[in-house]
């Protein structure tokens, strides 16, 4: 969880990640963000987010994004 | 600070319309006063080198056409503006009101003095009618008819002889 | 608290609605000082009941045809339901209202309406729809007058509106908030009498000059509508006990052809009608075209329009047995007063000239 | 009908009269029968592409959801089976339905291709040249594109299991005709509409006269302000204006643009919202952005969301593009590790200048607009360094310059819209580099333009009051602060602002257009 915070941080150097809980609906990642973010988490966890989840609900917080992140990995 | 952002934004656009206001103290423009010119207004009728463009203004080719050997006028009812006829002995012309000008509505030949610019006059054959202007043009009647631009030339025949021949503006 | 509201919502759209009808009568036009053609369908309802004898048409009655002369000199009640370029379907459509106010013993139609086939006939739409508006507007409400807008209407009224335009006039006058005048606070609830029972007074004159051209037509034949409505008007005479008369009024233009004669006369005489074409009649009206038109031929002035009611006047009383009316009391006061407005109106109108 | 129609008000108000008083049960049978009759009076011949559209989403989705029932319980009647087992079953299930999407989306985006190929005149004669294509070659069809993207956005979310699959066509055929966003849009998502949709709803006052409100609204917006100032733009558009001239038609262009759409778009979620529905925003102010993508996510809203959802992340994250951006992440640095963002972009511009036609410029559009995205995305260290060293450009005071700037810059691109001759149209932007005509401005040039000085002022007037509502909005639902005025105060206001509407809308037979006797004298 701390390597995605700081996957995050590098984004947005200027954001609280650990406290946000509207990354989305706040207007704090842009589709750019995700798009980079789902590139940089397919290389550092070897997960690969299927297009379908990228919704606010899954990227509005750190922990959502985490339990997603986790769920992907069991199946 | 949003106040002053506000004064701000609300002083600029009233500053830009108030422009567009102090200005535009006249009168409308009226719609529509472009010149029609001969090659978009198709079949045209040219008497001693003027052309006469249905729906063009009637003041100057009035002026070179010089003194009518007689004119007429009609109001319609209830409207202001008249139409009028002049005769200049071998084709009439009528012209039409637009706001506060005339323009060519009609031009129509009387006798064989006179041709269209492809050559046809009162009198001629049907075959030289048909011969120039083609037989699809023939409202199975009595004339033929064709529709060009803002122009409609019409040839009325009578027994298979040129008996009128009318240029008319058209309007939809 | 909760039961306060709908009172106000209520008082709300009185207020909504009385504004509404306020600001609409406010912008529709009023043709008191202009074109007052636009008025004069109005003034039939106050001319309603005890006519013997109704003029329908378009300018070639109204401004052709003087009633009060012939009451003073045959004792003919009569009024003109005329407007401005009336097609034939509304002519129709006038006539058969006027059979709800009144039982005239005699109809007479203008055939000049016959040239004219559909909205499309006089060419500039625009044009048509200001006339379908002063022939229309002020019809009263009823079956009658949906019917004549829906067979008025111009392709643009049929697209931007339709007959809305008409329900509500306000939809098509709004834009008139930018020329309201004096004149439209002053009549917003009333007009002035601009007519002679149905009859439009000029008193200018201004002579024929040359001869209108007759150019020739590619077809001069009049148009299947025309005939269609020309026969319920035939029709609804017949059902309603009463002579349907044919007239030509002496207007020299729009030009009329032996063509159309030949048709007006061929109708009249299938049908067994009275036709007259007063143009061939002139020289025993006594039409002087130097005094007696005020545009040139088109239509006559006032001094034009007494004779042509003199002489039609007579036809009237003798050919057709309308009766006089001379010996009723009531009616006599009533056109007695009309007279002597009829007599202000040009007294008035001839000093104005004057003074020009 | 259109929305500015005495019909639409007609027939919307008997809706809302017999949606309320027939019983609740029924409301969306209602809805669905007013909506069919609304679109049969556009055209019945399009009902045959409306029908179509539904006909096949609703297959495929039924479909999809038979095989994912029959999976789930082939599943369950094999629950001994291994991960790996699993796994490899429910990508069989998984690929199958892939098939059944792909078929279905081919074949509505071939009618809309078809369609939208149809209105380019070249394409359209060719294609005429045989004769039978008559049926087809009669313009786009009402609202296809809308109600089209709508359904196949809810296709494609039940394929990626994240909506509910409808199984009642009834209820798909409303989902995909709901009058309203019949026209242009917005575009509605399912599981958003169907929260108040298919739900029923009893009469309540206030959603009423808020829903009416928001029409009238709307109505201000579109009669008022944009039909009037559509005059002026369209004399604008002609050759002979360059230079400010030009300009001035990029700010009236910008008006009427935002007055017009944002002003059906209002029509659309009041007469939504009279009968308790909830439609999605589509302009979230705009004109207060500050660059242009910030814009994009603000105009528009829910065409840019889909664009964004069914276009370009499926484009960004597929594995492919994955690859590519780790590959270039090594040769490239972190360009290259952003390489598919831009592709993805590009095509996505590309897309939705092609959605709204099949014409050079509305491709220039879609790229211009790109470009400038990528530009300002590639350039943000800069702006961040900028931020930092002058202190200045942190006051209330440039937030409003780039406002500005923002506004200028997209509505130069907007105005592509109007030139179908984009040589035309670059010469008129560059004519603003050296031809200074400001006296346009005050040599008779405005009163030219088919408006007269009350028009200006009404259009003064109207824009002034557009912005001062945009203001209050930054706050919350205008109407719901007016709710704090007095009652009588606000009624006034609403009466006035209707009869604003009746009297200085541009509606009608134009007293001023037609030679009407009056204007003879």
């Amino acid at each position: 969880m701390q390597e995605l915070i700081e996957i995050l941080e590098e984004l947005h150097p200027e954001i609280d990640f650990a406290e946000c809980e509207d990354l989305v609906d706040g207007k704090i990642l842009d589709s750019f963000d995700i798009v980079t973010l789902v590139a940089e988490i397919n290389e550092h966890f070897d997960v690969a987010i299927p297009v379908g989840e990228l919704i606010p609900e899954n990227f509005n917080s750190v922990a959502a994004l985490w339990a997603l992140i986790e769920r992907l990995d069991e199946e | 600070m949003k106040k002053r952002m506000i004064c701000v934004m609300v002083c600029l656009m009233a500053a830009i319309c108030l422009l567009f206001c102090a200005c535009g103290g006249g009168k409308d423009s009226k719609e529509g006063s472009t010149q029609p010119s001969a090659e978009t207004s198709g079949h045209t009728f040219v008497y001693k080198d003027t052309k006469m463009v249905m729906k063009a203004e009637a003041a100057p080719v009035l002026a070179t056409l010089g003194d009518a050997k007689s004119y007429t006028e009609a109001a319609s009812c209830a409207f202001d503006g008249l139409d009028k006829t002049y005769y200049y002995g071998s084709f009439y012309l009528y012209t039409y009101p637009d706001g506060d000008i005339d323009r060519i509505n009609m031009v129509v030949l009387c006798d064989d003095t006179v041709a269209t610019a492809e050559g046809i006059s009162i009198g001629d054959s049907k075959d030289k009618v048909e011969s120039i202007y083609g037989a699809d043009s023939y409202n199975g009647v009595n004339a033929y008819v064709l529709n060009s631009g803002e122009t409609s030339l019409t040839i009325i025949m009578e027994n298979d002889q040129v008996s009128s021949i009318q240029y008319a503006a058209v309007f939809d | 608290m909760k039961k306060r509201v709908f009172p106000i919502i209520i008082i709300t759209v009185l207020i909504t609605a009385a504004l509404f009808f306020f600001l609409q009568a406010l912008l529709i036009p009023k043709h008191m000082s202009e074109t007052k053609e636009g008025a004069m369908i109005r003034e039939y309802y106050k001319n309603a009941g005890g006519n013997e004898v109704v003029f329908i048409g378009d300018c070639e009655v109204y401004e052709n045809f003087s009633p009060v002369t012939m009451w003073e000199e045959y004792g003919i009640t009569s009024v003109i339901r005329g407007s401005a370029q009336q097609m034939i379907w509304q002519s129709y459509y006038l006539l058969e209202e006027t059979f709800k106010y009144e039982t005239p013993d005699v109809v007479v139609f203008n055939v000049l309406g016959m040239l004219y086939d559909t909205p499309k006939s006089i060419g500039d739409s625009s044009k048509q729809e200001a006339y379908n508006r002063m022939t229309l507007d002020d019809m009263r409400w009823s079956k009658l007058k949906i019917q004549s807008i829906n067979a008025s209407m111009t392709d643009e009224e049929r697209e931007k509106g339709g007959i809305w335009n008409y329900i509500f006039p306000i939809l098509r006058y709004h834009d008139r908030w930018n020329d309201i005048s004096k004149e439209d606070f002053q009549y917003l609830f009333h007009r002035d009498q601009v007519t002679d029972n149905g009859y439009l007074m000029q008193v200018g004159v201004n002579p024929v000059k040359d001869e209108y051209p007759r150019i020739p037509l590619v077809n001069y034949e009049f148009g299947d509508t025309c005939y269609e409505y020309l026969d319920k008007m035939r029709i609804l005479c017949e059902e309603h006990d009463c002579q349907f008369v044919l007239v030509k009024a002496p207007s020299l233009s729009p030009v009329w052809y032996d063509e159309y004669e030949e048709q007006v006369e061929s109708y009249a005489e299938e049908h067994n009608l009275l036709y007259f074409n007063f143009l061939e009649h002139l020289d025993e009206i006594g039409i002087d075209w130097n005094t007696d038109t005020y545009d040139q031929g088109l239509h006559l002035n006032v001094y034009g329009a007494e004779k042509m009611a003199s002489y039609f006047g007579q036809i009237l009383s003798v050919e057709c047995g309308v009766e006089d009316k001379r010996q009723d009391v009531a009616l006599t006061a009533l056109w007695e007063s009309k007279t002597e407005t009829y007599q202000q109106r040009k007294a008035k109108l001839e000093a104005e000239k004057q003074e020009e | 009908m259109a929305f500015t129609s005495v019909n639409f008000l007609i027939f919307t108000g008997i809706l809302i009269a017999l949606y309320y008083i027939l019983p609740h049960k029924i409301q969306w049978i209602i809805l669905l029968v007013g909506s069919y009759v609304f679109y049969f009076f556009a055209g019945p011949r399009y009902l045959a592409f409306l029908l179509f559209t539904t006909i096949t989403t609703y297959l495929g989705i039924l479909l999809m959801f038979r095989k994912n029932h029959s999976a789930a319980e082939y599943l369950q009647q094999h629950a001994d089976y291994s991960k790996a087992e699993k796994k490899a079953y429910k990508a069989k299930v998984k690929s199958s339905n892939r098939a059944i999407l792909i078929v279905v989306l081919v074949l509505n985006f071939a009618l809309l291709f078809f369609c939208k190929a149809m209105l380019v005149e070249p394409i359209r004669s060719s294609m005429q040249g045989n004769g039978t294509l008559s049926f087809l070659t009669l313009g786009l069809p009402m609202g296809l594109s809308f109600y089209m993207f709508q359904s196949m956005g809810y296709l494609i979310d039940v394929y990626r299991q994240k909506a509910e699959a409808l199984t009642n066509p009834f209820k798909l055929a409303l989902f995909t005709s709901f009058f309203p966003q019949l026209v242009q849009g917005p575009i509605s998502q399912f599981e958003d509409l169907k929260e108040t949709l298919f739900t029923e709803h009893s009469f309540d006052r206030r959603q009423v006269a808020f829903g009416l409100q928001r029409m009238l609204w709307g109505f201000f917006k579109k009669m008022v302000i944009a039909d009037r100032i559509a005059v002026a733009v369209q004399e604008l558009k002609g050759s002979e204006y360059t230079g400010f001239a030009f300009f001035i038609l990029v700010v009236f262009f910008a008006i009427q643009i935002y007055a017009d759409f944002s002003g059906g778009i209002d029509i659309a979620i009041g007469v939504a919202e009279t009968l308790g529905i909830r439609l999605p925003e589509n302009f979230l102010r705009p004109y207060f952005s500050k660059n242009v993508a910030e814009f994009w996510r603000r105009w528009h809203v829910t065409l840019m969301e889909w664009m964004k959802r069914y276009i370009f992340y499926p484009i960004t994250v597929s594995k492919p593009m994955l690859n590519l951006s780790m590959k270039a992440k090594k040769k490239l640095g972190r360009f290259g590790m952003r390489l598919p963002i831009y592709i993805g972009s590009l095509l996505t511009w590309l897309a939705t200048g092609i959605w709204h036609g099949f014409n050079l410029h509305f491709i220039v559009w879609g790229l211009l607009n790109c470009f400038v995205i990528v530009i300002s995305e590639e350039l943000t260290p800069l702006y961040q360094k900028f931020h930092g060293r002058f202190a200045f450009s942190n006051k209330r005071g440039y937030d409003v310059w780039q406002i500005i700037r923002l506004f200028i810059l997209i509505n130069l691109i907007q105005v592509t819209d109007l030139f179908e001759n984009v040589g035309e149209y670059f010469r008129k932007v560059f004519s603003l580099t050296y031809t200074f005509n400001y006296h346009v401005l005050w040599d008779g040039t405005m009163t030219k333009l088919g408006l007269n000085t009350a028009d200006y002022v009404i259009l003064l007037v109207g824009v002034v009051l557009m912005f001062l509502v945009s203001v209050l909005q930054r706050k919350g639902s205008v109407r719901k602060q007016m709710q704090k005025i007095p009652r009588i105060l606000r009624y006034v206001i609403l009466i006035v602002l209707l009869f604003a509407v009746i009297l200085f809308g541009s509606y009608g037979i134009g007293y001023n257009a037609s030679a009407f006797i009056y204007n003879q004298f």
